[in-house]
């Protein structure tokens, strides 16, 4: 039954595409009966999902729903319906004539492909689902496909798609070989530690380039930045989150795993972590720098898969249960404050049409709603109390303080540089988030664009609403997801079922919620306070003291690379900015320009290089092919030749 | 019961003091009177009676700077002991809260500065952020090595029982985190040699830069807000380098108090013997500051 | 039944010859086709198929590769008046009569158990389809003909020479000397290893030309290129397909005279080369019909490969080489409805053909994604399975060299159809006035629902016939 | 084997190097004519039985491979007006070496490949080898497109001797379609090379490398 509530869910949303094709390019009715069905869809599936939270799990040959399944089933479900919702005004199918019926179609295909990979029970559905969702993403990356940089944007997106592809082909084949089936089942124990390690290594590559683990992160930017903006909160909020589920799951299926795997996988977070954010305080779009705190927080719910790991390998019940809750839970809470934060992207791009930071400013003024969800998404993926974020980023640093061997004997100091680097994480945020939303919403309007914005529509700001309710909530309650996180972490490690550790007992969970209300009553009392007093000594209006300049404009003010510079010296042996900076020595200069740019480390310094490389060497065969028939006779003979004496 | 009383009036009542305190040492090394000690106490009485001037170009950003900025300060002073007293909030994992608060604290307060589109304040804003960056792992290895002495996860775990013999254990590893931790202290609640909080010239500023368009009850917020994380921060401090006990609770109380004192003495002392260090230089200090307490963690774990 | 199998197609290609409407002589091929198809439908469904002493018999190999050239004869047939009424400038006579004939002799290659006459009828498709290349009468096709005659010609007289070869090696040991094949397989423990380890090579080298191996695919970007799609799908479907049968029966003799081992080495050396060959040719390629040619180059290696490795992949090659031939039907005739609109074949005029051609450029984009192993598409499934074998059977090394090189072609070709079909399409495109007519692009759709369907389900009698002719080949009789 | 056998094939060994080394293209295919001619009289020689069939395939042999292909070539150059010189890519001496070489190749494969019994100390293996081996030098070093039909010949012809070993089992049908099948071919080899010779003028192939990389 509930089986196939999930299964109608994505059937309906499968199809919601479907119809729209069949309408007139101007009538919106289509797009209409997309979310609709879309919403159909989710109801169904949720209600399926939450059925299954409290039942045995299902497994049989072609679909399995587990509390994991569960748990990344529920955001797949609940963000690509209120994003369809988001698009109702944001991609009017009567201004996108051209692409809103492909992007409907491939929209509704991508969200019930995500959901097909995670229910699927055999690594065959598994794959063709995975790959349905990777190439309709392709197809809604390209949504503008006439620009050349979405083409190439696209184009990047698609090779990673297909490597991850085929070494999950690789995975799966090995698994196969090992099992005898292509059912997704536990590997024996007495597995070769040389094949489990090529497992392990092949599916870390393959679902990290999904995810987007530094330095496999490289489409990640460039696809984020050009997408529609709510198919880069479907993107970022859920889709990279299937690139998880699958490390998950194969992490589930691996016996008795290494010490060093964790390790490999908490500094592959970390080095993502703080990469990722470092990458983003020197971004100036805004759609890139959201897409480079993906790649931060994939490394973050990384670092808590790894210390699941850890913990498996010490047999160390709470640092599983903390590291997989985390990670879990983070997949929740990067869902829901990162569309928050595309979603809200997306109505200032959508009023100002530019996504250049340093062309906007002074937004909270007129789109105060669209800046308030803007701050509370930057507060909570800064992992600030009271917040989601801070939940699941409070698991993480209780599992890796734990993990040293505080409070029990055995422990492994390997993890030690995490929760420092968690910390760093966390700050660098901080910081990106200030740029960001000081920038664009703050301060004056440095562009006619940005002057002239206008709040955004209620069906966009609603799903932005009631994502931002999803953080408070989880930030204010932690307690309501706990079961459904422990149900997640004994599927994922079944011998712990039954064993002395819930997160209840692990982790705070009441002192949070009540912190977080504290700090909320003392805020709002403390403001009271303030405004009184502020009131009763009465108030005056003026423009920005400027320490004495008389005349300042909206240029003069702190850009946001400005803002970043100092960072970003600090980082300077990764980043390795690109700058032009004027140099005038002439008495009287006329005006000039400083321009900055930071490109990709790995895309632009490696990647493309050994491209072009590869390209060289290929083209150097060119002549091999020169149109000469005696050429090509003489390779028959030849060959002919050297097979008869190939022994 | 009443040592949470106690904890709670020290909290409220003591910041202000020790800025006193430290002008009054700086000006006895510069041979001056200097204010009275209790300074602070009129200026916040009178910004808090004073009338505001709010730009135009701001919003409710702006005000809520000084708020949550205050506020997180104080709720972060919930978390810590005070001397030998226990904090009166305590969990495992608290001091992961209390790291936090000031995070949130710093990100309203960084976004007030720049909700004035001010290029002063926009650029004290970016070198309060900047250099927290690298304060923060420099505090999270300080916790490890205070987590791995005493097995626990909360502040007041960490700093009370056992702690005292933590120094026959591992006192290198503790000298380390106690630079460590002191150098972070100067860092920030903005002090020399890492940012003047009396110089006169913009450009070198950072606290104070951050807050030049506020006015009235919010600058007294925030003048507030900065005394108590200094409070905070150096009861944190004192705890771990002055881990003495008297037996009397009540004589704890002061010990505390003369600790505390004593910690702002040697602050004024550090102000007035040292120049302030080029900006540039700040970062340098900062990763100094990690390296020895993450050197610390290795001790303790190698 | 035999006779019948070969002679309606010949009876409708003389008709063809015969008839003076060059308007309504191009309906004669679907209707041989459906002929034939028919026939084959009797043919599997258990008519005997059996003639002349044993020199046409079905077998398993013969039914599977029979069935799929009558299937993809069929739907490339449907398109051909489509086609030729687009081409009504130039004369069709000579092209229907010689694609009826090329579909007899075809017939007639899977049919044969006798060497010899195996080698006869493979000469003949070269020789029909000759005429079909040239249909464009341009000095382009012209030389493309040529060295596809010369250099098939050429490989073609090898392979008879190794036919030559491995009948002495049943002689030299004072056995009957016989070109039949059962008989061989019979006598393969007792043939002569020098004589039929040449005798492979010289197979494999000459059937290989005609299939297309490297180093001996030489002619095969050019014919491809120069070809009408329809005649590239027909080559790169079917008649590839007999030539890789040949090489199935040289090397069953093989595997029954105890030899596989040398047979797989070989086999996985040449399929590796293949592969590697149309990855380096297909980056940076300009012309998407070359490419084609090199993606066929590069499949007919995956085919060989997973043959020479034996185990699942065998069976995953036989699916192989239907998932790749229905799938390089949909590239081909896309690819030429895009060649047709656009009067060019090269990427730097062709742009935007999604949005010119939504049909046809959506279908080239889908074929594009499902021969490079996408799922759901059919190579998907049939790649996997080689891979599964390959893994399966230990070979680690060169299981990780074949997904290295798919991902090489599919950045290759990847590059060149996504400018294809992306894009806004130039001016210049729209003026050759052509649109996508049902009658062009409803074959097509069909292959590619063919291929979408065996990427997510194999009809059971299918399955067993590819299961019952993998058992074959690998000599369980 | 009839020792009438050897004699033969020493001739068309010695033909082969006839077309290796004649410049004049009239010259070659009048060699390539005379080896059909002698390779249909080894059909005779070879069959231990003369039957009718054998009669009639040694016949049409002889007329196909030494009247009607020649004559066929013949009527290409005059049609086609060319230079009546062979282009070789290498020169003629280089040619014959290589032939040499190629001869003395094949002859020490045969060596290493074991004969039957009744075979032994025959010529026909080193002899289609080496043949074969001509016809892929005169293929591959002749610029003409008309010369490499005659290199396609040459080619067959190798592949006909080899043929010889096996008269008792090459069925008749057989041999008949192998020899329909070349005529096919170097008839529609010959209407190419008219084709081309129409179109570009010339019937070297130099200037068939428009397809390329």
């Amino acid at each position: 039954m509930r089986e196939w509530l999930i299964i109608l869910g994505i059937g309906c949303h499968a199809l919601s595409g479907v119809p729209g094709l069949f309408r007139r390019r101007d009538s919106d009715a289509g797009q209409k009966l997309a979310v609709i069905l879309g919403l159909i869809g989710s109801a169904l599936g949720i209600a399926g999902a939450v059925g299954s939270l409290w039942q045995p799990p299902i497994a049989n040959s072609a679909i399995k729903i587990d509390a994991i399944t569960v748990i990344f089933l529920l955001p797949i479900f609940l963000i690509p319906a209120l994003g369809g919702v988001y698009g109702l005004t944001y991609w009017k199918q009567a201004e996108h004539m051209r692409n809103g019926q492909k992007l409907r179609l491939f929209y509704g295909l991508v969200t019930a492909a995500m959901a097909g990979v995670t229910i699927a029970a055999n690594s065959i559905l598994f794959l063709v689902a995975w790959e349905i969702m990777a190439l309709s993403a392709f197809f809604l990356i390209t949504t503008e496909d006439d620009d050349r940089t979405v083409r190439e944007a696209g184009w990047l997106y698609l090779i990673a798609a297909h490597a991850a592809t085929l070494c999950l082909f690789a995975v799966f084949a090995l698994l196969r070989n090992v099992t005898g089936s292509f059912a997704l089942v536990a590997l024996p124990d007495g597995l070769g530690a040389g094949v489990a390690t090529a497992i392990f290594l092949l599916a870390l590559i393959g679902f990290g380039l999904k995810a987007g683990v530094m330095p496999l992160h490289v489409w990640l930017p460039g696809a984020h930045a050009m997408a529609p903006s709510h198919v880069s909160a479907l993107m970022s909020g859920v889709l990279i989150k299937i690139g998880i589920y699958g490390l998950v799951r194969i992490c589930s299926l691996l016996p008795h795993p290494p010490l060093w795997w964790g390790g490999l996988l908490l500094a592959a977070g970390a080095t993502s972590g703080v990469l990722g954010v470092a990458f983003a305080i020197a971004q100036h779009d805004l759609k890139r720098l959201l897409a480079y705190h993906s790649v931060e927080n994939i490394g973050i719910i990384t670092m808590g898969l790894g210390l699941a790991m850890v913990g498996r390998s010490l047999h160390r019940v709470d640092c599983v249960v903390l590291g997989l809750a985390g990670a879990l839970l983070h997949v929740w809470n990067h869902g829901f404050f990162k569309s928050v934060l595309f979603l809200s992207a997306g109505a200032v791009i959508r009023a100002t049409h530019t996504r250049e930071i340093d062309r906007l400013g002074g937004l909270a003024r007129v789109m105060p709603r669209t800046a308030l969800c803007f701050a509370i998404g930057a507060v909570a993926i800064c992992g600030l109390p009271p917040l989601n974020g801070f939940v699941s980023e409070l698991f993480l640093y209780l599992g890796l303080f734990r993990s040293l061997g505080i409070g029990h004997e055995t422990g492994w100091p390997g993890s030690a540089f995490a929760p420092p680097a968690l910390a760093m994480i966390g700050a660098l945020a901080v910081a990106c988030f200030v740029k960001v939303f000081g920038a664009v919403f703050l301060g004056a309007a440095r562009s006619e664009y940005a002057r002239q914005a206008h709040e955004a529509g209620v069906t966009m700001v609603g799903p932005m609403l009631a994502l931002a309710g999803c953080c408070v909530v989880i930030g204010l309650a932690p307690l309501l997801v706990a079961p459904l996180l422990d149900q997640g972490v004994y599927a994922w490690s079944p011998d712990l079922a039954g064993g002395a550790g819930s997160l209840a007992t692990l982790a705070p969970l009441g002192w949070i919620s009540a912190a977080g209300l504290t700090l909320i009553v003392l805020i709002i009392a403390a403001g009271v306070v303030l405004c009184q007093r502020v009131r009763h000594c009465g108030t005056a209006s003026s423009g920005t003291w400027d320490c004495g300049y008389a005349a300042p404009t909206a240029r003069m003010q702190y850009t946001s690379s400005s803002f970043a510079q100092m960072l970003v010296n600090c980082f300077v042996w990764v980043l390795r900015p690109r700058v032009h900076a004027p140099s005038e020595q002439a008495l009287f200069p006329r005006p000039t320009q400083f321009q900055s740019h930071v490109p990709d480390i790995v895309l632009d310094g490696a990647l493309r290089p050994s491209f072009r490389f590869g390209t060289k060497i290929t083209s150097s065969f060119r002549f091999l092919q020169a149109g000469n028939i005696h050429a090509y006779l003489f390779y028959i003979v030849a060959f002919l030749i050297l097979l008869l004496l190939w022994r | 019961m009443s040592h949470i009383i106690v904890h709670i009036l020290l909290l409220l009542g003591m910041p202000p003091l020790l800025l006193g305190v430290i002008g009054k040492t700086k000006a006895l090394f510069a041979g001056r009177v200097g204010p009275p000690l209790f300074q602070t106490y009129y200026d916040l009485a009178k910004l808090f009676r004073k009338g505001s001037v709010f730009s135009t170009t701001t919003t409710w950003v702006f005000r809520a700077g000084p708020v949550v900025g205050s506020v997180t300060a104080l709720l972060a002073g919930l978390l810590v002991p005070l001397g030998s007293h226990g904090a009166p909030v305590s969990f495992s994992g608290d001091l992961i809260l209390f790291a936090y608060l000031f995070a949130l604290g710093r990100f309203f307060t960084a976004s007030a500065a720049l909700d004035t589109g001010s290029a002063f304040e926009g650029m004290g804003a970016a070198r309060e952020v900047t250099f927290s960056c690298l304060a923060e792992p420099a505090l999270f290895f300080g916790f490890l090595v205070l987590a791995k002495l005493s097995g626990s996860l909360s502040l007041t775990g960490m700093l009370d029982g056992p702690f005292p013999s933590g120094w026959g254990v591992a006192g290198a590893s503790l000298v380390l985190v106690a630079a460590s931790l002191f150098i972070v202290l100067l860092v920030e609640n903005s002090r020399i040699p890492f940012d003047d909080p009396n110089t006169h010239l913009e450009l070198t500023m950072i606290h104070e830069v951050m807050v030049l368009d506020h006015s009235g009850p919010a600058l007294g917020m925030i003048l507030y807000g900065a005394a108590v994380k200094l409070f905070v921060m150096g009861a944190l401090l004192t705890r771990i380098v002055a881990p003495f006990e008297s037996g009397n609770a009540w004589a704890d109380w002061g010990l505390f108090i003369t600790g505390m004192l004593a910690l702002a003495v040697i602050i004024g002392v550090v102000e007035s013997v040292m120049a302030r260090f080029r900006l540039v230089f700040v970062p340098t200090f900062l990763v100094a500051a990690c390296l020895l307490s993450a050197f610390g963690i290795v001790l303790l774990l190698r | 039944m035999a006779w019948l199998l070969i002679l309606i197609p010949l009876l409708a290609a003389a008709a063809a010859a015969l008839m003076p409407s060059d308007r309504w002589r191009p309906w004669l091929v679907p209707l041989g086709g459906l002929a034939h198809f028919v026939l084959v439908g009797c043919a599997l469904a258990g008519t005997p198929v059996f003639a002349f002493n044993g020199w046409l018999s079905l077998d398993p190999l013969g039914k599977l590769v029979l069935a799929f050239i009558s299937v993809l004869f069929l739907l490339c047939a449907l398109y051909a008046p489509g086609y030729l009424a687009l081409r009504a400038d130039r004369p069709n006579r000579i092209f229907c009569a010689c694609l009826l004939a090329m579909l007899a002799m075809m017939t007639l290659v899977t049919l044969s158990h006798h060497l010899g006459l195996m080698w006869v009828a493979m000469e003949a498709t070269t020789l029909t389809t000759a005429p079909l290349l040239f249909f464009n009468h341009n000095p382009r096709s012209l030389e493309a003909t040529w060295k596809y005659l010369l250099i098939s010609s050429v490989g073609i007289a090898l392979a008879l020479l190794g036919s030559f070869f491995l009948a002495y090696s049943s002689l030299h040991e004072g056995l009957e000397s016989t070109l039949l094949f059962d008989d061989l397989v019979k006598l393969a423990p007792q043939l002569s290893r020098p004589w039929l380890h040449a005798a492979f090579v010289l197979l494999l080298v000459g059937y290989g030309t005609k299939m297309g191996l490297a180093p001996m695919h030489t002619w095969k970007p050019d014919a491809y290129g120069e070809a009408p799609g329809l005649v590239g799908a027909l080559l790169a479907g079917g008649v590839t397909s007999c030539a890789f049968l040949a090489i199935l029966r040289f090397f069953q003799i093989c595997v029954a005279a105890h030899e596989a081992a040398f047979a797989r080495e070989i086999l996985i050396f040449v399929g590796l080369l293949s592969m590697t060959v149309a990855a380096v040719f297909m980056v940076r390629q300009r012309d998407f019909k070359r490419m084609l040619a090199y993606s066929s180059v590069e499949h007919m290696g995956i085919l060989v490969l997973g043959i020479g490795v034996g185990g699942v992949a065998t069976f995953g090659a036989l699916l192989h080489l239907l998932t790749n031939g229905l799938t390089e039907g949909v590239l081909f005739l896309s690819a030429g409805n895009i060649h047709r609109a656009y009067g060019s074949k090269l990427t730097d005029d062709v742009r935007g053909a999604i949005r010119r051609l939504p049909v046809s450029g959506a279908l080239f984009l889908g074929g594009f994604l499902a021969i490079t192993g996408s799922p759901p598409g059919g190579p998907f499934i049939s790649e996997f399975t080689i891979l599964n074998g390959i893994i399966g059977e230990g070979k680690f090394v060169v299981a990780g060299l074949f997904l290295l090189l798919l991902a090489v072609v599919f950045v290759g070709m990847g590059a060149t159809v996504l400018r294809v079909v992306q894009g806004t399409p130039s001016d210049q495109a729209a003026a050759t006035g052509y649109h996508d007519r049902p009658q062009v692009v409803i074959p097509i759709l069909v292959f590619m629902g063919l291929v979408l369907m065996l990427g997510l389900y194999i009809p059971t009698p299918l399955e067993s016939l590819l299961r019952e002719a993998a058992k074959f080949l690998e000599g369980g009789q | 084997m009839h020792q009438l056998l050897d004699p033969i094939l020493v001739a068309v060994l010695l033909l082969n190097f006839v077309a290796l080394g004649a410049s004049q293209l009239r010259t070659v295919i009048h060699a390539v004519a005379l080896q059909g001619v002698l390779l249909g009289t080894t059909i005779v020689v070879a069959h231990n039985t003369v039957t009718v069939w054998v009669i009639i395939m040694a016949g049409a042999t002889i007329a196909l491979k030494g009247v009607v292909i020649p004559r066929m070539l013949f009527h290409a150059i005059r049609e086609v007006v060319i230079r009546r010189e062979v282009e070789p890519i290498i020169g003629f001496i280089a040619s014959l070496l290589l032939g040499g070489v190629g001869t003395a190749l094949a002859v020490l494969f045969a060596k290493t490949l074991p004969i039957a019994h009744e075979h032994m100390g025959s010529l026909v293996v080193p002899a289609a080898l080496s043949t074969v081996l001509t016809g892929f030098l005169i293929l591959t070093t002749r610029v003409k497109a008309i010369s490499q039909v005659v290199g396609y010949l040459v080619l067959e012809n190798g592949v006909f001797i080899f043929g010889l070993l096996l008269v008792e089992a090459m069925p008749f049908l057989v041999e008949i379609g192998v020899l329909l099948d070349l005529f096919v071919a170097i008839f529609v080899m010959g209407i190419i090379v008219y084709q081309i010779s129409q179109e570009f003028s010339t019937v070297s192939t130099r200037k068939l490398s428009a397809l390329k990389e």
